[in-house]
């Protein structure tokens, strides 16, 4: 008895085996982790572009592995609270400067490649014109964001320091800042989190967004 | 008056907009007819011209030809081996492009260091010679339809991680690859964009590379391509021939299946 | 040397029509390098065209003509089998001829 | 001293020559017999034309230019010009706001049609210009305006 039950247990082992091994051949690879890996061999540092610029914060970590999915919700809330604390208002509260500068930079594209000379903020654009139609002049404009043509005039921004275009007026300076603060998973580069865009140059851009006198009003 | 006024309003608000879309589709037609004229004599031609020279000239310290070069459908076969690739090549135990595999070929046929021509700069040197041949290379295999094997488990793993890379967002900016080529029907200015999470068409995307520069006049593979990307991407430098690139490569073009190749096409 | 032209020339009609790519810089002189050196000009400045050894055509060109300059020209009283040769000289004197058969 | 003298092509002397005199502007390349570099250096329409010797172009009907309404990239902007009069001497291409307004010279003979494609750079949009300088003395010109947009992410 005791020598019969011996094969069939191992017969019974074997077929368990057997059936693991055609679920899987070879063990489960971790595609996030060899990803990881991939990244970190794959690039090197060139000019002002070095190589921990691969290191991802909590949101872009979070929105790549989604692949493209939308976040579960407690994940897209928590992000967005913790991108909103990064805001930082004006120091002066003013937030409106020059349209002029700020069409200049919503034309410039450039700026923290590693064919730029300085991650200074002066030497970097808003891109702004990549992605958004602004005025209605330029028409080589991007649509990977909304048409931002008549973008106060159509919130009814008639003077952007009236009390009543507070709200407006600290929204934009918020998107502008940080974007991901009320879009956990925005496309949008966060201009004053990331230091690419300085408070005088923000508020050159809220001007060409907001101010009355500006081509995007008109 | 009240009334007349708002209705003053939203006929104002209703005239933008047609108005806009009016100018943006004649912008549209202006490129596409710019764009047909330049496709009648495509300067990608005096590379392929090149490349096939360069394909069947004795160089290097072996002074060989690249003739017994094996792109993955046999030593010598040049016609179909573009829309094969990336594909899994046991002799190296590599999945390669057609760039790393010319490297391969150039160092083990005729003795030319593929780390050195690694380490060239685009379009000088050796490069500007593999910019030729992945010019001739790739007109060899023009109106056929991509078809990426996808046998191999390090095919499939390159698949997965190529995957991986096309939405990892990451440097000052936050870009992907995702951020500009994850969805349909966008432009950057006055760009289209294509989906490459998807096949997006004849001759569009990864089917349409490699491609002349007409603002550089050079002629750019896919590896010149992708660091440009990575570039504007504001993302450190990624290697010649480095993993991540032939991931991108087999994510994109398995999910070109089928598309037909224009390569090499001509770019703005 | 330079690299070699790309000739094709095809009857429509009774006239040959003959399209040229030629690999040259055509380098403006007005652009700097990554240093800020004035990059030299350097650009094909005449270009001849024969049929059968006998010119047709010359033009002179400056350097805003684009990069790998493209050409398109329509010979009368062309055949196929005619010969169509092309030649062109840069400022530097560098010269290249090349030849196609009008199909 | 001699040597080095005795080694300059006798075109380099020339040229040395007109340097000497003024003629050619100091930055002048060696270039080919036979090109015109005052026509290529000249800023505007009316000083090509002066270089050439022409009058000053009419407007015609009779002359075509083809180009796109918009460039994708300056750097290349197809462009033909042709003209369907009898008894054209010669053909230009001229972009009004490159720093030389000149960019070809055709010279049509019995043997070509009036009739030439080509492509130029623009730095800006401008008008492009055919001119057709005819045997009989006649300056004629067809123009168009080519926007040239900015592309890509501008960089």
């Amino acid at each position: 008895m005791k020598q019969a039950q011996h094969p069939l247990l191992f017969a019974a082992v074997a077929v368990i085996v057997s059936i693991a091994g055609c679920a899987a051949p070879a063990p489960a690879i971790d595609y996030d982790a060899a990803t990881q890996q991939m990244m970190k061999a794959s690039f090197r540092d060139q000019g002002i572009a070095k190589v921990d610029r691969l290191q991802q914060d909590e949101a872009d970590a979070a929105c790549s592995k989604a692949l493209g999915a939308p976040l579960p919700d407690a994940t897209r809330v928590a992000i967005e609270a913790a991108n909103m604390k990064t805001v930082r208002m004006p120091s002066d509260g003013q937030f409106i400067g020059d349209w002029k500068v700020g069409e200049q930079l919503a034309q410039n594209g450039r700026g923290m490649t590693w064919t730029d000379a300085s991650t200074a903020t002066s030497s970097n654009g808003g891109n702004c014109y990549n992605c958004h139609q602004i005025t209605k002049a330029e028409i080589s404009y991007g649509t990977i964001g909304p048409s931002l043509y008549q973008y106060g005039k159509l919130r009814g921004v008639t003077d952007p320091a009236a009390p009543a275009a507070k709200p407006i007026v600290e929204y934009t300076w918020g998107k502008l800042w940080n974007a991901k603060a009320t879009n956990a998973c925005s496309d949008m580069p966060r201009f004053g989190h990331n230091k690419l865009l300085d408070e005088t140059q923000l508020k050159n851009l809220m001007a060409l967004l907001l101010d009355p006198k500006s081509p995007v009003n008109q | 008056m009240t009334r007349i006024l708002w209705a003053g309003a939203a006929a104002a608000i209703a005239a933008s907009s047609p108005a806009v879309w009016a100018q943006q589709k004649s912008s549209a037609e202006g490129i596409a007819e710019y764009r047909a004229m330049l496709a009648d004599g495509n300067p990608a031609e005096l590379f392929e011209a090149k490349g096939e020279a360069l394909w069947k000239t004795r160089r290097g310290p072996k002074n060989a030809t690249l003739e017994a070069c094996d792109l993955g459908k046999g030593p010598g076969v040049v016609k179909g081996a573009f829309v094969e690739l990336p594909r899994y090549f046991a002799d190296t135990g590599r999945v390669q492009d057609l760039e790393s595999r010319l490297l391969t070929c150039g160092e083990t046929l005729q003795g030319i260091s593929a780390a050195e021509t690694a380490a060239t700069p685009f379009g000088r040197g050796e490069q500007a010679n593999i910019e030729a041949l992945v010019a001739y290379i790739s007109a060899a295999s023009g109106g056929m339809k991509f078809n990426l094997p996808q046998g191999n488990p390090e095919e499939r793993k390159m698949f997965e991680l190529g995957k991986r890379a096309f939405f990892y967002r990451a440097g000052s900016h936050g870009f992907a690859c995702a951020s500009c080529h994850g969805e349909a029907g966008k432009r950057i200015r006055l760009q289209d964009l294509p989906d490459l999470t998807k096949n997006p068409g004849n001759g569009i995307g990864f089917a349409a590379w490699p491609a002349y520069r007409v603002s550089s006049g050079e002629l750019w593979g896919m590896q010149r391509r992708l660091n440009d990307c990575y570039r504007q991407q504001r993302f450190p430098y990624p290697g010649f021939g480095s993993d991540v690139t032939i991931a991108l490569a087999v994510y994109m073009g398995v999910n070109a299946k089928g598309a037909e190749s224009i390569a090499p096409s001509i770019k703005r | 040397m330079a690299d070699p032209m790309r000739i094709r020339a095809q009857m429509s009609g009774d006239k040959a029509t003959v399209r040229v790519l030629m690999a040259h810089e055509m380098e403006t002189g007005q652009r700097k390098d990554a240093a800020g050196k004035v990059i030299p000009a350097w650009y094909i400045q005449q270009v001849q065209a024969k049929l059968n050894g006998k010119d047709v055509l010359s033009a002179q060109w400056g350097p805003a003509v684009a990069k790998n300059p493209f050409l398109q020209f329509m010979i009368k009283g062309a055949k196929a089998g005619d010969k169509v040769s092309v030649s062109w000289v840069d400022n530097r004197g560098d010269t290249r001829t090349d030849e196609a058969v009008v199909s | 001293m001699p040597t080095r003298r005795h080694a300059l092509s006798a075109s380099a002397k020339l040229a040395l020559l007109l340097l000497g005199a003024g003629i050619l502007p100091a930055a002048a390349q060696a270039q080919a017999a036979g090109f015109n570099q005052a026509a290529f250096d000249a800023k505007s329409l009316a000083e090509v034309m002066k270089a050439l010797g022409a009058g000053a172009p009419a407007a015609s009907g009779d002359v075509t230019v083809s180009a796109p309404d918009i460039a994708e990239n300056g750097a290349v902007v197809p462009v033909g010009a042709s003209s369907s009069l009898p008894g054209v001497k010669r053909l230009l291409v001229l972009v009004e706001k490159n720093p030389s307004a000149l960019s070809a010279i055709f010279d049509v003979s019995e043997m070509v049609d009036a009739n030439f494609s080509t492509r130029v750079k623009m730095g800006q949009s401008s008008d492009v210009y055919a001119v057709a300088m005819m045997n009989d003395g006649r300056v004629l010109y067809a123009k168009k305006e080519v926007k040239v947009t900015l592309g890509g992410c501008g960089g």
